[in-house]
């Protein structure tokens, strides 16, 4: 029984997102406990994976019984194993988080009112649950599949779900931030798609293990290298890497928040987990050395993103709008880490995959706790919140120290292997950057923090709100929050593996 | 200037593209990597390993079934996105827009559809039914089913299609092709092979191939209603709006 | 024989897209996709695809046409 | 470069079909128009799969029982392009919604008529 894990940590959430609104059809209130069970199974049976993948290295199963270069198969390596669990703990907390955020309980004293109330219609909820699980499965289908087209497909159902999930609101902003966001994704996909057909028709495979083997040895080595380009460009769009990033600002600022949670925690780190899948796992025996000049030019414009994320984060005078630039900075480090390739490096930018993503999240929703309560959404507007929303604060102090990289954060973790991969390949010039970017991080961070704990409300300001965000949303962000400490002292325990197994991506494996 | 620069860009691109294809191995030459690699297999053992003489039904439904799984998924997220966006219930058909179309609800086009709708039900059926060994198969069996509905309410009025697959019918339809899709997966791996294998070890030979087929129609049948679902509940959404008829519309 | 006619299917394709791409008026602009994927659906029938070519005029030319179209109606004509 | 572009004429005239829509999705601010053209893109990818799957002097890849084995076309890219069909339908759908929604918010499908107006 236990190698069928993997498929139905995957298929499970697919069955319950067309099963939700059947059942909302009668019972309107089981959507959301139904999307937090069918993601509880998904996280069990991901966490169950992980003894099996560490002591093989590797898993693989073959869907339909056929050997892999003729059928699908499924391959979950650690990379992949550690990425499936962060997916769906992360969307298990975001389900929860949406509960109250998409149906709050009507006021009593006149006092709350919310920002996203009237917008989240009480027809839409069904579907927002559904595109939840859809958007889980989708990507945790992309990152335990072994197969370059099946990656393709999962990829466009995250994307689809993702432009849906964006637009959900259906006023003004929102609908011009998925457009912006759809005009320059469904063309990257396409030359994804692209790149897909260009490999197969020099190589005749679809199979990753079985074309890394193809591809070192083909006749084709040029069209090889421009399927590489194209398809480095295809997912780069959708991980905003620096000047392809222009979607996002829009996207994750007009997006509800819990959505923003999800696009920026996750769906944004699955363009840069696609970029490492395909560059190592079918891509790395074509080219002599992993450093190719694709990676270089990958690393310069990390580089780049991580000075312009920061500056724009810090000019923001918008809450969302600066958390939002904040991931592209972030984006930035995590694209360094795979651009430097050195094992190092890698599993900087890997942690950081985890430690932004958890931190992030926690950003957002504490945001959205904070919108939907007051309605204040300038920085500005935030002195003296502490007093009225004290948990929802401390949770948003913790996660900024994760941001900035304080010592006992998974955050520091992230960029203390990243300044020492910088080192070691030769770059202490980007190490420095990546400690300048802590620096304007800190500046951006504290600057709300100082404000929420350290300033009176300015005037009538906070009078009108009546406190604390409802347990469900409040204890959310806590939980992220506290997480990201954990995995910072938690190091200890995932940091061997991840090396090991990044060790041997890198070989080549 | 952004003209310029797209042309630019564009030709670029174009003359990088046209470079690639130049240095690809002769169209439709049998030396191809694509016709010596995975290939050959399908088309030696395609009919007997997958059941269907229709080898692209062979690829689709079983060597590479995961992936019309997620396919017909990916139909389901747009449908549900357009939910999203448009909304689903307390809405109604203008017929303002219908009027506009120019489409009149006359004795010729109803009759007409009703004279077609028989022939389009064959002909989906029969693709659907004998996608497995001629070209056709669930999804453009279903798509077809969707363009009937489409012509029957466009005749016939769309309060009157509405009434018949109410929103809530719909949604319970357009589960069967996951539904399927889950319910054969499963069965395989009870009867102790991968998920989506449908020759099962523990049973006779006979019986394997028997359940092959079920399972095979099952799942073009699911495909089929659910892809004419998709159409219908689609063309639906974009053709409903808010009563506004207090409110006049900006035009 | 067959050469002429992909070549001359191939050139109506250019000369369908750029129709589509260029036309002020999204209803012709829009036909003219139609019109785009049915010759795509003839150069598959060439290309021995059938039931690709089946999926194409159904979905794309048909399917898809009317969605175009049902837009159209509820949104402008004329580009601009 | 030129003999080999005549061999694989379908290849090129895929790519040039790509850079029609994708030159369409940039210089057009008809949102209806973007759409268009992001279909030729997807159509044409779709081309360029299929023309990689054929064989000279191949046949459909369908089985007749009783008859002589002849030479097939390869079905793999046909299977990939039938699901990207789907892909692109859904899509394309999605987008018309939007665009649908955006019109009947700003009365245009414009997007440089919207940008004028302030936020």
């Amino acid at each position: 029984m236990s190698q069928h894990l993997a498929i139905y940590a995957i298929v499970t959430p697919l069955l319950a997102a067309v099963l939700v609104p059947i059942v909302s059809i009668w019972r309107k209130n089981w959507a959301m406990p139904m999307t937090g069970l069918v993601l509880t199974v998904s996280l069990v049976f991901s966490t169950l994976l992980v003894p099996q993948v560490r002591a093989s290295g590797y898993l693989s199963y073959h869907l339909g019984s056929w050997e892999p270069p003729f059928g699908i198969e499924l391959r979950v390596d650690f990379l992949g194993v550690f990425m499936m669990v962060l997916i769906s703990a992360i969307c298990l907390i975001v389900a929860v988080y949406s509960r109250k955020y998409i149906a709050p309980d009507t006021a009593k004293d006149g006092k709350t009112f919310f920002f996203y109330a009237e917008e989240m219609q009480e027809e839409k909820r069904p579907v927002y649950y559904s595109l939840l699980l859809l958007i889980c499965a989708a990507m945790l289908g992309f990152v335990a599949t072994g197969d370059i087209f099946n990656m393709f497909v999962f990829f466009e159902l995250m994307a689809i779900c993702s432009y849906a999930l964006v637009a959900i609101p259906g006023t003004r902003l929102p609908i011009r931030a998925a457009i912006k966001y759809m005009l320059m994704a469904v063309p990257a996909a396409m030359l994804a798609l692209l790149a897909i057909s260009l490999l197969y028709s020099v190589t005749g495979s679809l199979n990753m293990a079985d074309l890394a083997g193809l591809a070192g040895s083909s006749d084709y080595s040029r069209v090889i290298t421009i399927s590489y380009v194209l398809l480095i460009v295809g997912f780069a769009v959708k991980a905003a890497v620096f000047p392809l990033h222009i979607w996002l600002p829009d996207a994750h600022s007009k997006a509800p928040s819990p959505v923003s949670a999800l696009l920026s925690g996750l769906i944004v780190k699955m363009g840069i987990v696609g970029i490492i899948r395909v560059t190592y796992s079918v891509y790395g025996s074509h080219f002599p050395s992993p450093l190719s000049w694709v990676t270089s030019v990958l690393m310069w414009a990390a580089a780049v993103a991580i000075i312009y994320g920061a500056i724009m984060a810090i000019r923001q005078n918008d809450l969302k709008l600066m958390i939002a630039y904040s991931t592209i900075m972030n984006l930035g480090y995590i694209t360094l880490g795979f651009g430097l390739a050195d094992v190092t490096a890698l599993v900087g930018g890997v942690y950081q995959i985890m430690g932004h993503g958890v931190a992030k999240a926690c950003l957002f929703l504490c945001a959205g706790s904070i919108i939907s309560r007051s309605g204040y959404q300038k920085i500005e507007d935030l002195k003296g919140a502490y007093r009225k929303m004290p948990l929802t604060c401390i949770a948003f102090a913790l996660a900024s120290l994760s941001v900035v990289g304080i010592p006992p954060t998974a955050g520091f973790i992230g960029k203390w292997y990243l300044v020492t991969g910088s080192l070691n390949s030769g770059y202490p010039f980007l190490g420095a950057l990546v400690l300048a970017g802590s620096i304007m991080a800190a500046v951006y961070c504290f600057r709300v923090v100082y404000y929420m704990f350290f300033l009176p409300p300015s005037g009538e300001s906070w009078q009108n709100v009546s406190g604390e965000a409802p347990p469900s949303m409040a204890g959310a962000t806590l939980v992220l929050a506290i997480a990201s400490m954990a995995l910072g002292i938690a190091s200890s325990w995932i940091l061997p593996p991840l090396r090991d197994a990044m060790g041997v991506l890198l070989a080549g494996g | 200037m952004k003209k310029a620069v797209t042309l630019i860009f564009i030709g670029g691109l174009a003359a990088a593209l046209l470079y690639t294809v130049a240095l690809l191995p002769p169209m439709g030459d049998a030396d191809n990597p694509t016709n010596r690699h995975i290939v050959p297999r399908y088309h030696e053992r395609g009919e007997e390993e997958a059941g269907t003489g229709n080898l692209v039904a062979a690829v689709i439904l079983n060597y590479r079934g995961y992936d019309t799984m997620v396919e017909v998924t990916i139909f389901s997220a747009a449908l549900a996105g357009i939910f999203a966006v448009l909304g689903t219930v307390r809405k109604r058909i203008n017929r303002s827009y219908i009027d506009r179309a120019g489409v009149r609800f006359s004795f010729i086009s109803g009759t007409t559809v009703l004279l077609l709708m028989p022939l389009i039900i064959v002909f989906s059926a029969y693709t659907i039914l004998y996608g497995t060994d001629l070209p056709g198969g669930g999804f453009q069996g279903g798509a077809a089913i969707g363009a009937g509905v489409m012509i029957s309410s466009v005749a016939y009025g769309f309060h009157r299609a509405q009434r018949r697959l109410s929103h809530h019918v719909r949604i319970i339809l357009e589960s069967t092709a996951i539904s399927a899709f889950f319910v054969v997966g499963t069965v395989g791996v009870i009867g102790g092979a991968a998920f989506l294998t449908y020759m099962l070890p523990a049973l006779t030979p006979g019986s394997q191939s028997v359940l092959r087929t079920v399972m095979l129609l099952v799942l073009q049948f699911g495909i089929g209603i659910k892809v004419g679902i998709i159409c219908t509940s689609i063309l639906f959404a974009l053709m409903m709006e808010e009563d506004t008829s207090d409110v006049e519309h900006a035009s | 024989m067959l050469q002429t006619l992909n070549v001359v299917l191939l050139v109506l394709l250019i000369v369908t897209a750029l129709t589509a791409c260029l036309h002020r008026n999204l209803l012709v602009a829009v036909l003219m996709l139609s019109v785009f994927s049915l010759v795509m659906g003839l150069v598959w029938v060439m290309l021995r695809a059938p039931d690709l070519a089946l999926a194409e005029v159904v979905a794309v030319g048909v399917v898809t046409t009317v969605f175009f179209v049902v837009t159209i109606f509820r949104t402008q004509r004329r580009e601009g | 470069m030129w003999s080999m572009l005549a061999d694989n004429i379908n290849y090129a005239v895929a790519m040039i079909l790509f850079c029609i829509g994708f030159y369409t999705v940039i210089i057009r601010s008809n949102l209806i128009k973007k759409i268009i053209g992001l279909m030729i893109m997807q159509v044409s990818v779709f081309f360029f799969l299929v023309s990689v799957g054929y064989l000279d002097e191949g046949v459909a890849p369908i089985v007749i029982p009783g008859a002589a084995p002849s030479p097939m076309v390869n079905p793999l890219p046909q299977a990939m392009i039938l699901t990207a069909i789907v892909i692109a339908v859904s899509t394309t759908a999605l987008f018309l919604s939007l665009a649908l929604k955006f019109y009947e918010h700003h009365g245009t499908v414009d997007m440089d008529r919207v940008k004028e107006e302030k936020r």
